[in-house]
């Protein structure tokens, strides 16, 4: 079953970059893409586990990563600093009047 | 493809369970404790389910297969309750944190004492032992 | 399983592999978030779907593929909601590109 | 394997009250733990304070009761094991009441129901009443714990009842009016969250190697699995050490105890008294168990000389403990220490590992449950009166509150080992078990430590007795709800220390059973 | 293939460790924390402990992440403060020491994976042979059967021990002064279209779920726990999007309370009721006519009362973190008011 090993490679290859760029992030969201994308890349992973093991009945578990990941992202947003920004009408309104904020910069020691 | 991780589980699950508690003794931070004490938990949670991995056997969810070889169910079944007590831990934790927050205004632990005790640090028998005040 | 579906699962699986390679590529690589968001949102989405969608081939008509179904239908709704309240949220803070590249690239990345 | 084969065919046949009654006793083990356990969410349910608080008591004294009873029936027809979901031992879980444990939960339920009868009237003062339902709940949780912990014959299955009753000490203790009692609650969590998965990591280890989670079967095919390998199974020594450690944080063995100090000075008063009687002790209790049925006397102090680092640790406990306690200048603080100094006589009987040494330890176990535990209500009561713990606030309490230090003093003197109060006999043992053990230094040090109490509680008697009280101050006894378990206890204090016999035979029996890996 | 996965995600379990460790901002400690238990909740599914993995994903990666995000939205109104950099070489002595200990320790250890190690032939294979006769055919997963039968007092444990969390972080955290809706948290965050657009299928879809993990949890991974967590990450989600107090308005605070007891409470009236037919404290056989259709009801019964107890936890902890502030609807019911202490 080697396209189970090389969809597999590809996952890991591709997990191992979005670490580093969670890691490095920059800004806050970029830290926020990559987790979020990183869940995907789980979910995936877990997905294709199921086959490869023979048990592909087990691809609930892959349903409540997804959702997780979802409800983490969104939770995320809304609790960061800056929380409110989901609103639709304060965004045209801070579109209006807010400075641009100045990028954040995350360090790592 | 053969590969076989021999200990290195357990030496990985070491590495992060310090890692965990390193977090948990040198910082300051009460959220950055409470994020150690997780690290702490998974990593021996970890250490149990790595126990209870068979080569070559299977989740022990029961197959009609007679051949089939399964994992060990009992380590699993103990995380499952490590797991829900881990969660437990860090609401009452976090739950503190925010307490302590609305107290002191502060997460930091050094803030805290020097709010406490002032410069001169925690002396315990010098410090102003103030009494019931409400907090 | 025929030969036929046996390619399409293969194609579809590489294809997919591909592109979630490509999304990690993108998001290490290129040069600041929202570039990076547009490289992830969209082979996020796609790859999952196509490595899903091989994975369903695999498994014929049964339970698992309604599941995978499921997954894969998750997916494309979450996904792309997730990577529309990433922007939105990014777009108030860092309305426009972050000010250490735009000195160094000057307009490069602004259309 | 299944017991219920048996029993199932007659099932639904009548019962008839004489069949009825040895029948409920055969399931007073899993009743003592489930009773609180079922009480808790009741007591969330009921949302009022004087009915949960009525249920709350009522239930509190109905396991002193079972336990009582199963102490009685431990002593008469030995250890009994309950089958819980009736799966035989190493299958299942199994309760397993023998003298020792069953002790322990006459102890724990005998302090909690005491505290908590003189509760409502110090609890208005320092618990809202929209949350008395969850304070019960709370406390009857603690309980719950500490009662599984000690009753339960399978290691992971501590584990569990260890966290209960851990959270809800946390919880508890962050009640106090201090915002210290925050910061001194999330201490203690951090501490006991790392005591208890150290524990869990110690007993992962144990698992590994002998593949069972019951602690007689662990001694077991520890003992075998030893005797086979030659030297000693590195993995096993890993594993003693983690639990050493993973108990002590929860004991406050001496280099662990750093979070003591604060959780008992800042917690309610009536937490402190609870926690101060039943948790250290029962923590203690697991710690005991572990070393002598799971290791066994032999693997742990012959080969593994766990004694070498206990005994200095148990020194440095009595001794930089009580002289910390002498310089406090906050009644609860002073006596955070002293109880420092108490747990570590219990260690030091424990590192005798002799039966003497047991003897004394858990002799202490209970002298000390009982002193504590009478000690921090005599001071609930003051600070009712006073409204602070602090020392100067306390001058001519001794006149303005006769009883409630009168019942200090009986304390105080049940600390420093006076004869004729309980603390006397544990440190005779104690003594004893050092001379036999042929270290005479240390029978010195125990009676140079004693020494070191009488300062500190004369410190405390001086303030009380010597100083004038504040000019507008009158005479304001504490109410008499808190007074009479103030003096139950107290009365303890002095009876126990007058008629030794009970609690010696019964902890010398535990003693002989501990050592002979038995129980 | 499988112990390559094992080895590459455990790599990455480390470096994400280190980073942890070093990161100084916490929002992004908090969601490199989130990869953490993804990662392991994936290494857990490579160890074949499926339902570990189920329950860390849910729990690991969305609940304790969304309660220390919202810990940080209360907590951190202002900027964050750049903390000390703070090297201890004390921490890292007691570090090292402990971690050479256990080091020590693994070498007498069975390497993983190893068949013959004893924990697979002592009591194991009772479990994995006389589930189906012992417990009931139908219920293949043997980590439930054990979970709620051979071992369900420790569940039983498990179970008291989230009710205490929710009962100590109650009395920590039920009720306060006033709402602040600009706070994090605080507000209605609803009105963005596309998010409530897709939040809005995708909740009775999730609560559906949680069902089917409920009662499915005897067939394949999940039960009780799993399905009360993603219950509540439901409701979590339907909050998140149409603001908590709409979610209040369904579940009061009294309501919940007494949810989060009555799941304790089904649980422990299952183990009673085996003491008053005659056996032990949660013996099943005795719920119906034959054992093993008892031990099928009892199983039933307890994960339903872990289900309950553990949504009404869930919810009520993430009710409780984000509404800190508002007036707590555990307060106004009581009848007398009362100032903070």
């Amino acid at each position: 079953m080697t396209y189970f090993t090389v969809a597999t490679l590809a996952i890991l290859v591709s997990m191992a970059m979005l670490l580093v760029r969670a890691f490095k992030g920059e800004t806050v969201y970029d830290r926020i893409l990559a987790v979020n994308s990183f869940g995907t890349k789980t979910v995936l992973l877990i997905a294709l586990m199921c086959f490869m093991t023979g048990r592909p009945d087990f691809i609930d578990l892959a349903l409540v990563y997804a959702l997780m990941n979802f409800i983490s992202t969104i939770a995320v947003l809304r609790f960061t600093r800056y929380h409110d920004m989901l609103d639709d009408d304060d965004l045209r309104a801070r579109r209006l009047s807010a400075p641009i904020a100045p990028a954040i910069e995350e360090e790592l020691t | 493809m053969t590969l076989d991780p021999g200990l290195y589980n357990y030496w990985i699950v070491i590495l992060l369970m310090m890692t965990g508690l390193y977090t948990v003794i040198s910082r300051g931070n009460l959220v950055k404790k409470v994020i150690g004490l997780n690290v702490f938990q998974v990593s021996v949670i970890m250490f149990y389910v790595s126990m209870g991995k068979v080569e070559g056997g299977m989740a022990p969810i029961l197959v009609e297969e007679a051949e089939a070889v399964y994992s060990n169910p009992l380590p699993s079944v103990l995380m499952l309750t490590a797991i829900v007590v881990g969660v437990a831990t860090t609401a009452v934790a976090l739950a503190l944190a925010v307490r302590i927050h609305e107290a002191y205004g502060t997460l930091e632990e050094d803030e805290i004492l020097e709010k406490e005790y002032g410069a001169a640090g925690p002396g315990a028998a010098d410090g102003p032992v103030d009494d019931h005040e409400p907090g | 399983m025929s030969v036929w579906l046996e390619a399409l699962s293969w194609l579809s699986m590489l294809a997919g592999s591909l592109v979630l390679l490509v999304t990690g590529l993108g998001v290490l690589t290129l040069p600041e978030y929202y570039s990076r968001l547009h490289a992830t949102s969209i082979t996020d989405t796609l790859g999952a779907a196509l490595v899903l969608f091989g994975l369903a081939v695999q498994a014929g008509w049964s339970l698992a593929t309604a599941k995978l179904v499921m997954v894969m239908l998750f997916l494309m709704i979450t996904g792309p909601a997730a990577s529309h309240a990433l922007v939105k949220t990014a777009a108030l803070h860092d309305l426009s590109l972050p000010p250490r590249r735009r000195q160094e690239d000057g307009d490069a990345g602004a259309d | 394997m299944r017991l219920a084969q048996a029993r199932r065919t007659g099932r639904w046949t009548t019962m008839s009250l004489a069949d009825f009654m040895p029948r409920l006793f055969g399931q007073l083990p899993a009743i003592q733990v489930v009773l609180p356990m079922i009480t808790a969410p009741l007591c969330v349910v009921l949302h009022r304070s004087r009915p949960a608080w009525t249920v709350t008591l009522a239930v509190l004294w109905t396991s002193f009761a079972i336990a009582v009873a199963q102490l009685q029936h431990a002593l008469a027809y030995g250890t009994m094991s309950y089958h819980v979901g009736g799966w035989a031992p190493p299958i299942g879980i199994e309760l397993r009441i023998g003298p020792l444990n069953a002790f322990v939960l006459v102890i724990v339920t005998a302090i909690a129901a005491v505290v908590l009868s003189g509760c409502r009237a110090a609890l208005i003062d320092e618990v809202p009443e929209s949350r008395h339902h969850l304070f019960f709940a709370g406390f009857l949780l603690c309980l719950t714990g500490l009662l599984g912990m000690t009753s339960t014959g399978d290691a992971f299955n501590v584990f569990v009842f260890l966290e209960i009753s851990s959270l809800a000490t946390y919880g508890l203790v962050a009640l106090g009016k201090n915002r210290r009692a925050l910061t001194a609650a999330f201490q203690y969590l951090v501490m006991g969250t790392l005591g208890g998965t150290f524990f869990l990591l110690g007993l992962g280890m144990l698992y590994m190697v002998t593949g069972t989670l019951n602690i007689i079967d662990l001694g077991a095919r520890l003992a075998a699995l030893d005797s086979g390998a030659g030297g000693v199974n590195r993995t096993v020594l890993v594993a003693l050490a983690c639990i050493v450690v993973g108990t002590g944080i929860k004991v406050a063995l001496f280099p662990l105890h750093i979070w003591l100090p604060n959780a008992y000075t800042y917690a309610p008063e009536l937490v402190t008294a609870f926690v101060a009687g039943a948790s250290t002790k029962v923590a203690f209790y697991v710690m005991a168990t572990f070393i002598f049925r799971i290791f066994g006397h032999e693997l742990a102090f012959g080969r593994l000389r766990l004694d070498a680092a206990l005994l200095p640790l148990a020194l440095a406990a009595m001794f930089i403990a009580s002289t910390v306690a002498i310089f406090e200048r906050d009644v609860k603080r002073l006596l955070a220490f002293s109880s420092l100094a108490q747990i570590g006589y219990m260690v030091l009987g424990l590192s005798f590992a002799s039966v003497a040494g047991l003897t004394g330890a858990v002799v202490h176990i209970f002298n000390h449950a009982v002193i504590k535990s009478g000690l921090f209500l005599a001071v609930a009561a003051m600070v009712i009166t006073t409204g602070s713990t602090r020392l100067d606030a306390l001058a001519g309490i001794g006149r303005r509150m006769p009883w409630t230090m009168a019942a200090f003093v009986v304390g105080g003197l049940g600390l420093i080992g006076v004869p004729l109060t309980t603390g006397f006999i544990s440190k005779w043992y104690l003594v004893l078990a050092a001379l036999e053990a042929g270290t005479w230094p240390v029978a010195v040090l125990v009676l140079l430590s004693s020494l070191l109490a009488v300062i500190y509680v004369w410190r405390v008697v001086e303030v009380a007795y010597f100083q004038a009280p504040p000019e507008d101050a009158g005479r304001r006894e504490a109410p008499l709800g808190l007074l009479i378990p103030v003096w139950v206890l107290a009365g303890a204090t002095l009876y126990f220390g007058v008629f030794t016999g009970a609690t010696a035979a019964v902890a010398r029996r535990a003693a002989e059973l501990l050592l002979g890996g038995g129980l | 293939m499988l112990a390559l996965i094992d080895v590459v995600l455990l790599a990455f379990l480390a470096v994400t460790a280190v980073a942890i460790v070093r990161l100084r901002d916490l929002f992004a400690a908090v969601m490199v924390t989130g990869i953490f238990s993804l990662l392991s909740a994936g290494l857990f599914t490579v160890m074949d402990a499926v339902d570990v993995a189920f329950t860390e994903a849910s729990v690991g990666a969305g609940i304790s992440t969304i309660l220390m995000l919202a810990t940080l939205a209360v907590t951190q109104d202002v900027e964050k403060k750049r903390w000390r950099r703070r090297f201890s070489p004390l921490a890292l002595g007691v570090v090292v020491v402990t971690g050479a200990a256990l080091v020590y320790g693994t070498s007498d250890m069975p390497r993983y994976g190893d068949p013959d190690a004893p924990i697979h032939h002592y009591l194991a294979p009772h479990f994995l042979e006389h589930t189906p006769d012992e417990i009931n055919e139908h219920i293949p997963n043997v980590v439930t059967a054990v979970l709620a039968s051979y071992r369900g007092y420790d569940t039983f444990g498990e179970t008291t021990v989230i009710f205490t969390a929710a009962v100590m972080v109650l009395m920590l955290l039920g009720g306060a002064a006033t709402i602040d809706r600009r706070r994090p948290g605080g507000g209605r965050m609803g009105a963005n279209v596309v998010l409530r657009a897709s939040a809005k299928p995708l909740v009775p879809l999730i609560l559906l779920f949680a069902l089917y993990v409920q009662f499915h949890g005897d067939f394949g991974p999940g039960g009780g726990f799993q399905a009360g967590v993603i219950f509540a990450a439901g409701l979590v989600l339907y909050a998140l999007v149409y603001g908590p107090d709409r979610a209040q308005a369904i579940f009061t605070g009294r309501r919940l309370e007494a949810l989060v007891a009555l799941g304790v409470l089904i649980y422990g009236g299952a183990g009673v009721a085996g003491i008053v037919l005659g056996g032990e404290f949660l013996d099943y056989d005795l719920l119906a006519a034959d054992p093993q259709d008892g031990q099928h009801r009892g199983i039933f019964l307890v994960e339903l009362g872990v289900g309950i107890t553990v949504a009404a936890v869930m919810t009520t902890l993430f009710l409780l973190f984000t509404g800190r502030g508002q007036p707590a609807p555990w307060e106004d019911r009581v009848g007398e008011s009362e100032g903070t202490p």
